[in-house]
């Protein structure tokens, strides 16, 4: 008896799971492409928004350089990092950058940070945080546009003593009521830019031998040719 | 149970037993998701879409399963339905679809779908199932954007944020904002606020079910007291 | 000086003790018509044995106590049964309960009184019968048959005897007063109580230490004796028989026992008296030592108070200001009753009658909701949580009342005393009691209308089944009979069944005579409900009553109409 | 150790999964008016989470993830947590006729319990080890109980309570609901 | 009249709960001078501002719900509840911050409750954090302490204050600055000795933090007074504060720079006063038998004390207390007292059948 | 094989899913046949409850089947001697709301009353007898008929069938004994707008 009702059981549930298994295995054949797609443009929309499309063509989710360890520290990564260089025409023009900064009000802040070559800022996004709602989570672009206003700044413009809130006579400007936040983010940003200065020639090395190898030339990245 | 009319069905799924309202059905994405008119509306019609699909092919297949693997078998079905609607909205509106979230494949545990193909479905014609899917998933939808709605515009000061996540670029400038910019309530939009908006909600639909019983009553013929009564003790010689 | 130990608890109220201390106690004249109620004590009511018109002296047995739990009713004074009817009677209830009134002829005449000098060489059943006889039921509250009390029987020995003098109440100096007075009587009487139990090795008499004048009074008779006056500080509700157990000897009555069950049997002080008149004078219990105090009352003394005195009677005799009067309670503020009537008569637990002003116990104010202070609980004697208590008492849960020990509650009303809400809990607390013990009942009928009613179905279904195998039975005879003789015999077997029948219906006589009845009686039933109706309806009773009544009458008429019909169609 | 105790912390506390994550909210509200039924459903749904937790892990680990067969989970895990509910139900029934009478009628109620295939989705997403992801089930069962008997107990509290009429019964646990998650976001930020 | 049916006890004590209420209003008055001492009027509108609103929106509800509006605004609860959310505020914050927290205080969290003695959560810490979580940047806006304002500059005054409660747009600034526990907790990297030394919020304080300290040591009067004149009992507070310290202790870590602050400067700092012996004691909230207002007191030491250490929250009283509430009915259940006669401590989930 | 499948993505869709389903099924089927269910403790519950009267108001015959019909999803309000307190712990032992009583299945009496015989009327025919649920009362043919107050539930079953309407449902009385404070008015009870108003009416009234 007991094997009968198993058997007749399992033979209707199995039936069913063939039909379902067919009917969701043809709908995932079906969306594969399209998911596989849109799954790319979310990864890469971040991306976009520091480098646009306009001035890279290359594909930034595959160009990338894994972080020496040297300068996790630096940038607060815990297990490395990748940094994703844009190109325009296999000239890289920026690279974009993970940071970390522990001192946010409540933990880590995660952003990344677009550098041009030639050392400016071409973009920053907070990627991560848990800042106060309503107050230190400004930093994020789709609660104030604060975020923009590292645009083109540099470790010259303005100079290094500069890269502060205003409140401690730097040129950035707080939020109301919350200071701890923003200086956070300016003094990573900063450090960020350092790394990249440090690390920019050890970069550009690596990029121009995989460059060589694809295009079969023989060419090095300068700083001066990048810019 | 066999024959309910059309305007039973559509009364019961919209008010009379509305899943979320009196059933307190489905409340995790409902709480969950609604801090914005627009997850509201992509999980509600997702739901209304998997209780259709759901109702009807209970329904057709109501004289075919045994009783000890019914269950299993609807649950099949609604995570079937669910998962193609997941990968549907993967596919075409992947934003929306990453800030619902968990609550896409959750759609499943909704009670109020599996209660409806176990109480409804399994009972009744395919055209009836497909009406009660629609009528529940209808009263579902309207309070979720309803608690969307109230949520937005009291927490964010705005109504129809983000629409294009749903209807594409062309939604880009629906945004309304009637306390104009700056405006922020945020306990609205946190967890807190959902609970507190939903008892508002539940308390307003009492207070209107109550207006409606005293207007019934006033208008009833009193009861013949005591007509029920049947003999315990059978003839009596 | 003996230790004693301290309750939790418990409250101060102001004593306002020494009014009525400026006199000794003194008595009044004898009323023109004492009402003496049949149900002074706890237990069955008293039968009366005399009947209207009876001349009665004074300590003359009117009632013989019924059962165990009883005790006999004497008249307090000679005169003649006037009257043997329900009146009001010193109950919370207000409501009217049996008395016997009896109409005083002023001579106050005894009946021949029969004392005992030598109790210690009497049998303790010959003195407990004495004391049954004597109708002596605690003074100090329950009124519980002391002669119960005092007979633990095969149960544990008594090794501890408690005298309760601790009077904790304010205003009520009955027994202080007793105790100033009488001190000798009532070591007498604690003698008694003692040789009936044995003489147990403890006796203590507990007393508060607000009354140095009564610890006094008892010292010179207490020496070398083996009592043991034992005072301690001042708190309501000491008296509590178990809170004085535990101030006195450190523990506590289980729940739900009775002090003789941990060996200890406590008394009152104004019992210990009536058992010593009672035993010694051969006086049966006609009259007690009561409180009348008060600001609405322009003397405030102790009187000595025949049984069945009329509450009335003491006011009028104090010079009673009905106008500023907030409330008349017999007994203490804390758990004495307010009277709904003048007519009530004083009984054997009366120990006090209050008269406030308005001032002194002002008009309660209207409950505000309970803000959880915490106020009644720091003040229960027996450490409930009276907040939780009232709050599961309005949410009508009767487990959680009964997990909170609402059963353990004394009501002794200090919870009610502090707490700054005004709340009534004790009235809660009475009420839900009741509802448990209500629901309890009507469980355990309900259970048995149950069992009663599937014993029936299981009798008549066993009935029809025995019938049914009859049947069967008889067809199975039939078919072989058939089988064996043929129709004939089948035809013969049909023929006599319908004789049988036809035997069995009625004939038409009575069959009409049935059905006259059935008209007869079902006009009756539309006269009756026409005649509830128009009453109900001259009265202008609500307009539901009407309708049911109404309704009823449509029925009766219905029914009238049919039995009519039936009574028309039958042939004759 | 700390770890085990940090993944206890939060998710009981910090990321509770009725107050602060929304999962499990039916069974929240719907057997919550007595403290009893509410001990017993929090002691069923913690077992069943913990063991399906445990079980999905596996699957997915073994079966879907080596087939590449991701979009499956919902499907097998509600299957998953279908026969677990039944299994323990039989289990139990067997085993313990007093532990039966208890938990009986929750089980079934399990099975549409959101928090159950939210833990074995959320885990399912994470890089865990198979203790880590069991404890995940025990964490949020435990999380779920806390609040579940808590609540409970409140509610049983407000039965007598002078509630408006428009708001007695499911408004007014929705509101007490909503006050418990605004309590709740002190934890935020601890960890 | 002298005859009627009125049930004993017949006598009543003098206590009565509107004069409780006055007595809570009148022991807050320390504490309410050492705010406007030290950070000017703002609290003292705060109050005022507060009380109005309570007032009015609980008679509105009232009228609403059909009740007598005189018998129950007659108990000053909602007084009670409108001062403590005031001093809960911060100075100077808009006026629509005390409007909006006093309505979540008196309509959500008190009377759709059914009022007084129903509601499970403290109203006014249920306003505060509404409030908190809803206006953070006028909420962390503290105004600096009178001793810390660079010299020349004193705090607004009362007129000036009014103006700026009712019609300032933006937080005032030069008057503002960061609360002892809010600066503590972020100095971070520096040893306690050095915050001590560099903080003037610290280096100019006796013994926990400029003002603050006189404001705890306010409270802890108007509390004293409050247990003296048995208004609560000792155990919810004492237990609050002894856990408070103990945690404190014990997490000392000698001042180094992970050092979450010695147990002097967490009981006299933040609303640690305020909270023991106004806020934890409010009765209707809390659990009811003493060794439940052990426990709940217990609780709520160590609630707040790890939300302030490691949580998001610099001061945590008004969570602490919202979370302990929430567990008053359940450990109501299991700490009845023993009561006499009985061997056992009963629960309150004790079914009949079970015995 | 195991290769074969993992190539074919619709194909391991297919074995994954049917394998499960196999695998659950069995343990279903074999579930569904060891642990069929039993009768159902909720009527006894239910049963327990009511008032045992037995008088048939709900439409029933008897008690128990009423509590049957509960069990299976009919309403909980139809029975008028056990009134709202049976509704409500009723409604509190299924976890639903407790509605109020269905006046078609008539009235809850403030007063419990028994039947009473007038024995002088009597003229013993036992139709009384066999009305009666719970057999309470005594009597033989053509002999005087008594009921027994303390087993009468009240169900004024026996009063239709006598034929000399001899039977009447006399209310009980409540004496001393049976008298109980009633509890007090809960404060929000109160409705005037004043206190010193209240508490002049709450005199007025005591
Ligand atoms: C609950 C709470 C949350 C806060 N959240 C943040 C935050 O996320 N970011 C921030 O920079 N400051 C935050 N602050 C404010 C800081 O404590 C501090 O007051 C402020 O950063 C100092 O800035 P000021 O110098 O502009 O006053 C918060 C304060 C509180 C009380
Ligand atoms: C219902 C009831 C039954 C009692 N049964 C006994 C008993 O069997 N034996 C006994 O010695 N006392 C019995 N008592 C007496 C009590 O122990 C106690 O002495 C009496 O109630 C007076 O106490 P009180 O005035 O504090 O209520 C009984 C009392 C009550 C109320
Ligand atoms: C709260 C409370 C207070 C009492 N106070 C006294 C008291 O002061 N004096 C007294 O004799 N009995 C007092 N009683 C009654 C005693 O408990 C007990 O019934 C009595 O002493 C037994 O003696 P009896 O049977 O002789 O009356 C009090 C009872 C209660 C419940
Ligand atoms: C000692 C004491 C403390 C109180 N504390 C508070 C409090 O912290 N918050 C509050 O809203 N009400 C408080 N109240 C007032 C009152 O209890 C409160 O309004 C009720 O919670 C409302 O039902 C307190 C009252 C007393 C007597
Ligand atoms: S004293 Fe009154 S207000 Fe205080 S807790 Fe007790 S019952 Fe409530
Ligand atoms: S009346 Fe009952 S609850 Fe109140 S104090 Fe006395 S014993 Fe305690
Ligand atoms: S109405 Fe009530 S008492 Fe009468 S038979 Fe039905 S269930 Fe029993
Ligand atoms: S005597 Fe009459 S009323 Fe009483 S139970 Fe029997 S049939 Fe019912
Ligand atoms: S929707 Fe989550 S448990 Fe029902």
């Amino acid at each position: 008896m007991i094997f009968k009702s198993m058997g007749k059981n399992s033979t209707l549930l199995a039936v069913f799971a063939l039909i379902t298994a067919l009917i969701l295995a043809s709908t995932d054949r079906l969306t594969e492409d399209r998911i596989a797609q849109s799954e790319r443009l979310a990864a890469q929309k971040a991306l976009f928004e520091i480098i646009p499309l306009d001035l890279h063509n290359n594909d930034l989710l595959l160009d990338i350089h894994a972080i020496p360890e040297k300068y996790w520290n630096m940038l607060g990564l815990k297990s490395g990092g990748d940094v994703h260089i844009a190109r325009l025409d296999g000239l890289p023009v920026a690279a974009i950058i993970p940071s970390v900064t522990p001192k946010g009000y409540s933990g880590d802040i995660a952003m990344i940070v677009g550098v041009n070559f030639d050392g400016s800022v071409a973009g920053v996004r907070v990627v991560e945080h848990k800042e106060t709602p309503g107050l230190g989570d400004k930093v994020d672009l789709r609660k104030s546009d604060w975020i923009l206003g590292f645009n083109g700044k540099s470790l010259k413009n303005p100079e290094p003593n500069a890269w502060n809130v205003k409140k401690e006579q730097g040129e950035f400007d707080q939020f109301t009521g919350a200071t701890i936040t923003p200086r956070a983010v300016v003094h990573q940003i900063a450090k960020t830019l350092e790394y990249f200065n440090q690390d920019k020639q050890r970069l550009l090395n690596e990029l121009s031998s995989a460059y060589n190898q694809l295009s079969g030339t023989d060419q090095s990245f300068s700083e001066q040719q990048v810019q | 149970m066999s024959n309910v009319s059309i305007s039973e069905v559509t009364k019961n799924g919209l008010w009379t037993n509305n899943p979320a309202l009196v059933q307190l059905l489905g409340l995790c994405p409902l709480l969950a998701v609604t801090g914005t008119v627009v997850n509201a509306l992509g999980l509600g019609l997702a739901t209304m879409m998997v209780l259709i699909g759901s109702n009807i092919i209970v329904s057709l297949i109501r004289h075919h399963v045994s009783d000890a693997v019914r269950l299993p078998v609807f649950v099949i079905i609604i995570a079937t339905f669910v998962t193609c609607a997941e990968l549907i909205m993967k596919a075409f509106t992947y934003e929306l679809y990453q800030i619902l979230g968990i609550f896409i494949p959750l759609i499943v545990t909704n009670c109020a779908i599996l209660g409806r193909a176990e109480a409804f479905a399994s009972k009744q014609s395919v055209g009836m199932a497909a009406l009660d899917g629609f009528m529940m998933g209808l009263g579902f939808l309207m309070v979720l954007v309803c608690l969307g709605a109230v949520r937005e515009l009291l927490g964010q000061g705005t109504l129809l944020a983000d629409m294009q996540l749903l209807f594409g670029p062309i939604a880009n400038s629906w945004t309304l904002r009637p306390f104009g910019e700056g405006y922020s309530f945020l306990i609205a939009i946190l967890p807190p606020g959902a609970f507190l908006v939903m008892g508002f909600l539940m308390a307003i639909k009492n207070a209107i079910d109550w207006q409606i019983k005293l207007k019934a009553e006033a208008h009833k013929p009193a009861p013949i007291k005591g007509a029920k009564r049947i003999r315990t003790t059978g003839h009596i010689s | 000086m003996r230790q004693t130990w301290v309750t939790p608890g418990g409250v101060h109220p102001p004593e306002n003790k020494l009014q009525s201390l400026t006199q000794p106690i003194g008595s009044l004249p004898i009323p023109d018509k004492l009402v003496v109620p049949l149900g002074q004590h706890i237990g069955a009511p008293a039968i009366a044995c005399v009947s209207v018109g009876d001349k009665v002296l004074k300590g003359q047995k009117i009632a013989d106590p019924a059962g165990t739990v009883s005790a006999a009713i004497h008249a307090p004074t000679s005169g003649i049964i006037s009257a043997i009817e329900s009146r009001p009677v010193a109950h919370s209830s207000g409501m009217d309960a049996l008395c016997v009134e009896i109409t005083s002829d002023g001579d106050d005449k005894w009946i021949e009184k029969s004392g005992i000098s030598d109790f210690e060489h009497t049998s303790a059943k010959a003195l407990l019968s004495i004391i049954t006889e004597a109708g002596i039921a605690g003074m100090g509250g329950a009124g519980f048959p002391t002669a119960v009390k005092l007979n633990p029987g095969f149960q544990r020995p008594i090794d501890t005897l408690i005298i309760n003098a601790t009077e904790c109440e304010p205003y009520i100096t009955a027994d202080d007063s007793l105790i100033r007075e009488r001190a000798e009587e009532i070591i007498e009487g604690i003698g008694i109580l003692s040789h009936i139990l044995g003489n147990p090795h403890n006796i203590l008499i507990g007393i508060e230490d607000n009354k140095p004048e009564a610890i006094e009074a008892l010292a010179p008779h207490t020496q070398d004796t083996g009592i043991n006056v034992v005072s301690f500080p001042t708190k309501y509700p000491s008296g509590g028989e178990k809170q004085l157990i535990y101030i006195l000897t450190g523990k506590e009555l289980p729940s739900g026992q009775i002090p003789a069950d941990i060996g200890m049997v406590c008394v009152n002080i104004g019992t210990t008296h009536a058992i010593k008149r009672a035993v010694v004078d051969g006086e049966p219990l006609v009259s007690r030592v009561t409180t009348m105090t008060g600001e609405a009352c322009e003397i405030n003394r102790n009187y000595d108070v025949l049984i069945g005195t009329p509450v009335e009677h003491m006011l009028e005799h104090n010079n009673f200001d009905a106008q500023s009067c907030s409330r008349v309670i017999m007994g203490g503020p804390m758990m004495g009753f307010s009277l709904t009537s003048k007519q009530i008569p004083i009984v054997k637990t009366t120990n006090c009658i209050l008269a406030p002003s308005v001032e002194e116990i002002p008009h309660n104010e209207p409950a505000q909701p309970c803000i959880r202070c915490g106020m009644c609980a720091e003040a229960c004697p027996v450490s409930l949580l009276p907040q939780q208590l009232l709050w599961y008492s309005q949410a009508e849960d009767h487990e959680r009342l009964e997990a909170h020990n609402l059963f353990d509650c004394i009501e002794c009303g200090a919870c009610s005393y502090v707490c700054p809400s005004n709340i009534p809990l004790v009235q809660h607390y009475r009420s839900s009691k009741s509802d448990i013990k209500k629901a309890q009942e009507e469980k355990v009928k309900s259970t048995q209308a149950r069992e009663r009613f599937e014993f029936r179905q299981q009798r008549i279904e066993l009935a029809e089944k025995e019938r049914e195998a009859k049947r069967a039975a008889r067809r199975e005879a039939a078919q072989q009979a058939q089988a064996s003789t043929g129709t004939d015999a089948m035809a013969d077997i049909i023929a006599a069944a319908q004789a049988r029948a036809a035997a069995k219906t009625t004939s038409p006589e009575q069959e009409l005579a049935k059905l006259q009845r059935a008209v007869s009686s079902a006009e009756m039933r539309v006269e009756k409900a026409q005649v509830k109706l128009d009453a109900a309806l001259e009265n202008a009773e609500p307009t539901e009553k009407i309708n049911i009544l109404s309704a009823a009458l449509s029925g009766a008429q219905q029914k009238l109409e049919k039995a009519k019909v039936r009574f028309a169609e039958h042939p004759n | 150790m700390q770890e085990v105790a940090v993944i206890l912390v939060s998710s009981v506390l910090i990321n509770n999964y009725v107050l602060v994550q929304f999962l499990g909210l039916c069974p929240f509200m719907g057997v919550s008016k007595k403290l009893e039924s509410a001990i017993g459903m929090s002691a069923a749904t913690t077992f069943v989470l913990t063991l399906t937790a445990m079980v999905s892990y596996v699957i997915d680990r073994a079966v879907l993830i080596p087939l590449d067969l991701e979009y499956l989970r919902t499907i097998s895990f509600i299957m998953v947590i279908a026969a677990v509910v039944q299994f323990t139900k039989m289990f139990i029934e067997k085993t313990s006729p007093l532990l039966y009478r208890v938990l009986g009628v929750f089980l079934p109620l399990i099975t549409t319990n959101c928090a159950v295939l939210g833990v074995a989705l959320q885990n399912a997403a994470k890089p865990l080890s198979f203790a880590h992801a069991s404890l995940y089930g025990f964490g949020a069962g435990a999380g779920f109980s806390l609040v579940l008997i808590l609540f409970s107990a409140m509610r049983e509290r407000l039965a007598a309570a002078d509630i408006p009429q428009p708001f007695e019964g499911a408004a007014i646990a929705m509101i007490t609901a909503g006050l418990m998650s605004l309590a709740f976001m002190g934890f935020g930020g601890l960890v | 009249m002298a005859f009627k049916q009125v049930s004993s006890p017949h006598a009543h004590g003098a206590q009565n709960t509107a004069k409780v209420m006055q007595l809570v209003v009148w022991a807050t008055i320390p504490g309410l001078i050492a705010l406007t001492w030290h950070f000017g009027w703002g609290s003292f509108i705060n109050v005022i501002l507060a009380s109005i609103t309570a007032v009015v929106s609980e008679a509105l509800i009232l009228k609403m719900r059909r009740r007598p509006v005189g018998f129950y605004l007659g108990d000053y609860s909602a007084v009670v509840t409108a001062v403590l959310l005031g001093l809960a505020l911060p100075p100077l914050c808009p006026w629509w911050v005390v409007v909006v927290g006093t309505l979540f205080s008196v309509v959500i969290a008190k009377q759709l409750f059914g009022g007084l003695g129903y509601n499970p959560f403290n109203p006014a810490m249920v306003g505060y954090v509404v409030v908190l979580i809803s206006f953070p940047i006028e909420m962390t806006t503290w105004v600096a302490p009178l001793a810390l304002l660079p010299d020349g500059i004193t705090h607004p005054d009362f007129l000036e204050s009014l103006k700026l409660v009712f019609f300032s747009t933006s937080p005032m600034d030069g008057v503002t600055g960061a609360t002892p526990l809010d600066s503590f907790k972020h100095a971070a990297g520096l040893t306690v000795d050095q915050i001590y030394q560099q903080d003037s919020l610290f280096s100019q304080a006796m013994f926990a933090g400029v003002g603050w300290e006189w404001v705890n040591l306010g409270f802890l009067v108007g509390g004293i007074v409050l247990l003296g004149s048995r208004v609560f009992t000792w155990h919810g507070p004492v237990a609050m504060l002894v856990t408070l310290a103990l945690m404190s202790l014990i997490f000392w870590d000698s001042g180094s720079s992970q050092s979450p602050g010695s147990p002097l400067m967490h009981l006299f700092s933040g609303a640690s006063m305020m909270g023991a012996f106004f806020i934890l004691t409010d009765p209707v909230s809390s659990a009811v038998s003493n060794r439940g207002r052990l426990i709940y007191g217990a609780l709520i030491g160590i609630l707040v004390y790890i939300i302030r250490a490691w949580g998001n929250y610099p001061d945590a009283v008004a969570f602490a207390i919202l979370l302990a509430n929430f567990t008053a009915p359940f450990i109501d259940n299991y700490t009845l007292p023993r009561t006499y006669g009985h061997t056992d401590r009963r629960k309150a989930t004790e079914r009949l059948e079970d015995k | 094989m195991l290769d074969f499948v993992i190539q074919q993505p619709i194909i391991a869709a297919l074995v994954a899913l049917s394998g499960l389903g196999i695998l659950f099924g069995a343990l279903l089927g074999f579930a569904a046949e060891k642990f069929k269910i039993e009768g159902d403790p909720v009527i006894d519950q239910i049963d327990q409850l009511l008032p045992q009267t037995q008088c048939g108001q709900c439409g029933f015959p008897g008690c128990r089947p009423y509590a049957q019909s509960i069990a299976d999803g009919d309403e909980i309000n139809k029975c008028p001697p056990g009134g709202q307190s049976t509704i409500n712990s009723i409604a509190s032992l299924l976890d639903v709301p407790a509605p109020e009583l269905d006046q078609e299945h008539g009235q809850e009496e403030e007063v419990k009353s028994v039947a009473f015989i007038r024995e002088d009327e009597c003229i013993g025919c036992t139709k009384c007898i066999q009305a009666c649920p719970v057999d309470a009362i005594l009597g033989a043919a053509k002999l005087m008929h008594t009921v027994i107050a303390d087993e009468c539930t009240g169900c004024d079953l026996c009063v239709e069938p006598c034929p000399v309407d001899c039977i009447d449902m006399l209310p009980l009385d409540v004496g001393i004994k049976q008298w109980q404070w009633p509890s007090p008015p809960l404060p929000n009870g109160l409705i005037a707008s004043d206190k010193t108003y209240i508490s002049l009416n709450h005199e007025d009234a005591a």
